[in-house]
């Protein structure tokens, strides 16, 4: 029975597709051409990503990233690049406002499956305060990307 | 020492998480408290609680003793005197009070004020430390230099964790104001030599400052032998409360060092124009203190030399072997370690293919409490080349079965992640 | 409010002192605990214990969350956001922390570095104080200035006890940096109207500090609805427990304030060479907190607010004018206040003939605690001509009754000397 | 009962010695001719008295002291002043000792009447450890006049 237990709670956080993207990552390995390349660290525990990111037509075009860190992390990673791989700016403003509302839940957000895709996956680690910015990492990355190619278009 | 006895003096160790009993082996971020020093804090709120070194009354002069008493066997503690002991409120709040320090004398300088000359930087003076700080004995040293024009420079640590010490000759030269280094490393566990340190200091004329958050813990330290003008350590990390540290200073070193805070009870006269200030511990202690939390860590320290701060050293640093060779001994796990000394009370390790945050939610999920990360030493971190390592620390509590557990965790860490990763044909 | 089930909150009001009831008229020294406060400390060390924004286990999940928690009530206590309140070790430690800022940027400023103007000090620049401030929010301000060759000015008292605050508008100039005055009285009780404050320094954006240690215990403070930029208070007085002070700043200040104290946990990134630091309020609190305390300061606010801030003032003033009432129409006592307001929570008395000592002397032989001296406002007492007072302050758990307990052990006073002086023809 | 608890521990405090000598002070009011002044405050409740003294012959020749002050601090001045007038260096230091032995006493010290004289009345205000400070206020103010009248001479 305890045994049980702790395999249960273990496994929320470890759903099988964190592991699927954890195991087999997408859009791994820096490529070119890129607008802008943004070097992100998790101060807590020293993970770091390191995404390129190029626009075009308002849409997120060329995503890759590096780095190093945890299954959460990396995976996250991972599911962030495919699901906003090639979609306009304001789904990803939409996708990474529902991330953020679901990471920051506590556990009792329901996410919007039909805005996050695969990643509702992560609702399980939303219980577990210091991994949240785990999974953060990825998408404040290209949050920072975005806005400093925003920013330079603009101007 | 009777473990059993001692555990039962502590009443977190009851506690159980996940439905499992706590297996607590993070003591290097702070120790867990027996009753009898929250009973310390209990009486002092229940029947003695006044402004110390304030009042006329009865429960002020209660406070007072209470509170000064404190001091006393927190001098003891370190065969040092009373008048030696400053109350703060952590190590890092130590550290940072003799940066201050050396910022304020600078600051006094430039104003054409009467400073001790040992206290002020200028440019092309320098600070020496080493590459396996915790961030709390590294960053306030770089901030002063940033504020000084002096110069950082520290002894680097080699791939095998060990101190390139014989660059401290070069590196403490005549205008080298002061060398501050840690007794035992946080993350490797080490203990290391003072001696070289001191003597290239003492060469010099140039202060000293010892970090001793993870030996005063552990160890009989008799801080007037070691010839450093300085030493830090919290209470928290001694089974002592939350919220205070200390600084010891010779008395030669602490009558030089200009004042740091100041406001009520560290004034000699005050007035529009001027202040007079007192003497140490005084000088150092504005401010109504931390009565009920100084009064808990003289309970602290004595109830740790009651046990025997040689029994205390035997008993980690067999459980620290113990631990580094069961888990050395484990197929894909690299216990980090440093070829300048057996760990203290802790042990660094890595497990191949499995992130250490991984390890650490894997161990948790078991009851099992480590540290994961960089440790706040991320240079050394850095030195060793791994991303972040997993920590496991020992106290007067800990146990050769929790041990155990922990083995049986990682493995069935290594379990876990080989089967989620191996059928995805990561 | 229901004293008599307040009272029973507090363990310490059943203490007996000489053999008599303990009536504890000191609380604007420190306050007493009520029980839930005391417990809190308990059942963190007894059940949640470990280094809160540090770990990845449950334990220290669970401190973080109370450790944070408490940071939320705090900032719900003043009206304010959670992200505005650091936690500090006094509000001694939170006023000098603020200076050590304009320090600090003072000296980057002369490195070259980069800093927000407002926190540097120049010669001929100036801090603007009043002569009625506690010596904490004023020696802080005098090193500041012999620091940096900045002037130190100040609103005078009149001898009877008002600030000739229509010279604010000649002190405060286009070179005053900071404005810093206290909110009520420590010594006079009286609450001091920061209108005229802030809009001096609004006029020459001059950055504002309010020290509140003796308001927020015992009345609703909105921080935001004041207009100043920093705040400061003690939970030592609002119930709280020893150790723990706060520091409230706008968002804009505290963004703009350069960092105090450094090292762990305050960090973004670190290398040996340089480091960059995370934002309020981690940005201010390096080293593992005073845990145990923060979340027994959050009881204590909690507890207070329970009770509504309404009329915990409304009490207290009460108190103050019954016992400034009783005591004044004692014949040969003098109650001192101040033309600027009635007391809140303190009321200070001279008794003719008998030195301040010698009355808390006797006062404490029948259990009664008062404060006697010059209550770290030195140059108050040399304004109002006296050599130190008496004072008696009150908080929730202070009744009627140990006013007059307090006027008749007053008399006894007056005869005990009469009669041991007469006869000796003094 | 109560009454008589209470009046038994205040007046250990209170002897009549040393309410006569607060009644009836010695030496005070500052006198010429003096070597040396000296001012000295009670830091913690802030009690001053200001001492004059000359040296003669290697004996305490004139002394003089005013202040502002608790009974304690005002009738152990003027104790002093009248144990100490016309005696010689050796013996103020002597009595300094014991006086300072007996004051950190806690109350337990017995004191040396042969030395000490009428000041063993302090004995009971060395029980209050915040008075304690109080009674050697005067003493300490004519320790620091000794020692700048030798500073002075010696060299
Ligand atoms: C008005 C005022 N300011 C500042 C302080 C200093 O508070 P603390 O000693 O808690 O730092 C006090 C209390 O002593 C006070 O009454
Ligand atoms: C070696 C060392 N130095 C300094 C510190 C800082 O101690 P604290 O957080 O108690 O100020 C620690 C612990 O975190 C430490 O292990």
């Amino acid at each position: 029975m305890q045994g049980m237990v702790e395999m249960m709670s273990i496994e929320q956080m470890y759903q099988d597709i964190i592991l699927d993207y954890y195991a087999n990552p997408v859009a791994k390995g820096l490529r070119e051409p890129y607008q802008v390349e943004v070097h992100h660290v998790n101060t807590s525990c020293g993970d770091d990503i390191t995404v390129r990111l190029a626009v075009q037509g308002g849409a997120l075009k060329e995503l890759s990233w590096d780095g190093v860190g945890c299954s959460i992390s990396m995976s996250s990673m991972s599911m962030l690049a495919e699901a906003v791989a090639e979609k306009d700016l304001a789904t990803f403003d939409t996708a990474l406002a529902e991330f953020t509302r679901l990471m920051h839940g506590k556990g009792v957000v329901v996410p919007d499956e039909l805005i996050l895709g695969d990643a509702v996956a992560f609702a399980g680690v939303a219980k577990f305060a210091a991994r949240v910015k785990c999974a953060l990492l990825g998408w404040k990355a290209v949050e920072d990307a975005v806005t400093r190619i925003k920013g330079s278009t603009d101007d | 020492m009777d473990i059993e006895a001692i555990r039962a003096d502590f009443p977190i160790l009851k506690r159980r998480v996940h439905d499992l009993p706590l297996v607590y082996l993070d003591s290097a971020a702070t120790s867990q408290k027996p009753q009898c020093v929250i009973q310390a804090e209990v009486d002092f709120y229940s029947h003695h609680n006044a402004a110390a070194n304030r009042g006329a009354h009865v429960l002020a002069e209660e406070a007072t003793e209470a509170h000064e008493g404190a001091r006393a066997i927190l001098a003891d503690f370190v065969g040092a005197k009373p008048d030696e002991i400053i109350f703060t409120r952590s190590a890092t709040d130590s550290i940072n009070m003799v940066a201050t320090a050396f910022a304020n004398a600078t600051m006094y300088a430039q104003q054409g004020l009467p400073v001790d000359a040992r206290f002020v930087l200028n440019p092309g003076d320098s600070i020496v430390v080493t590459e396996l700080e915790h961030h709390a004995n590294l960053v306030p040293w770089q901030e002063l230099c940033k504020k000084t024009g002096a110069q950082l420079r520290w002894v680097t640590v080699s791939r095998d964790g060990s101190l390139q010490i014989e660059t401290l000759e070069s590196l403490v030269d005549s205008r080298t104001k002061l060398v501050a280094w840690t007794h035992v490393s946080n993350l490797l566990g080490h203990q290391i030599d003072h001696r070289p340190f001191v003597a290239a200091a003492q060469r010099v004329g140039a202060l000293t400052l010892l970090d001793a958050c993870q030996s005063v813990p552990h160890m009989s330290v008799a801080v007037p032998e070691l010839g450093v003008d300085f030493m830090v350590w919290s209470a928290h990390k001694m089974l002592g409360p939350t919220g205070l540290g200390f600084l010891w200073g010779t008395r030669q070193a602490l009558a030089a060092m200009p004042v740091v805070e100041t406001g009520g009870s560290m004034i000699a006269q005050v007035t529009m124009e001027s202040s007079t200030y007192l003497e140490a511990p005084a000088k150092f202690e504005p401010g109504v203190p931390a009565m009920a939390q100084t009064v808990a860590a003289g309970v602290a320290a004595r109830y740790l030399m009651t046990l025997g701060m040689a029994h205390v050293e035997s008993h980690v640093r067999q459980l620290s072997a113990y631990a580094a060779a069961r888990l050395g001994s484990i197929p894909g796990v690299t216990v980090l370690t440093s070829a300048d000394g057996d760990p203290v009370s802790a042990v660094s390790f890595m497990v191949d293919g499995i992130h250490p945050h991984d390890v650490g939610q894997l161990l948790d999920s078991r009851g099992i409490a480590v540290r994961v990360g960089h440790h706040c030493a991320w240079p050394l971190i850095k030195a060793l080349g791994v991303p972040a390592t997993v920590r496991a620390s020992f106290s007067v509590y800990s146990t050769h079965d929790e041990i155990d557990q922990l083995v049986d965790a990682v493995i069935a860490c290594q379990s876990f992640f080989s089967r989620a990763l191996s059928h995805r044909g990561a």
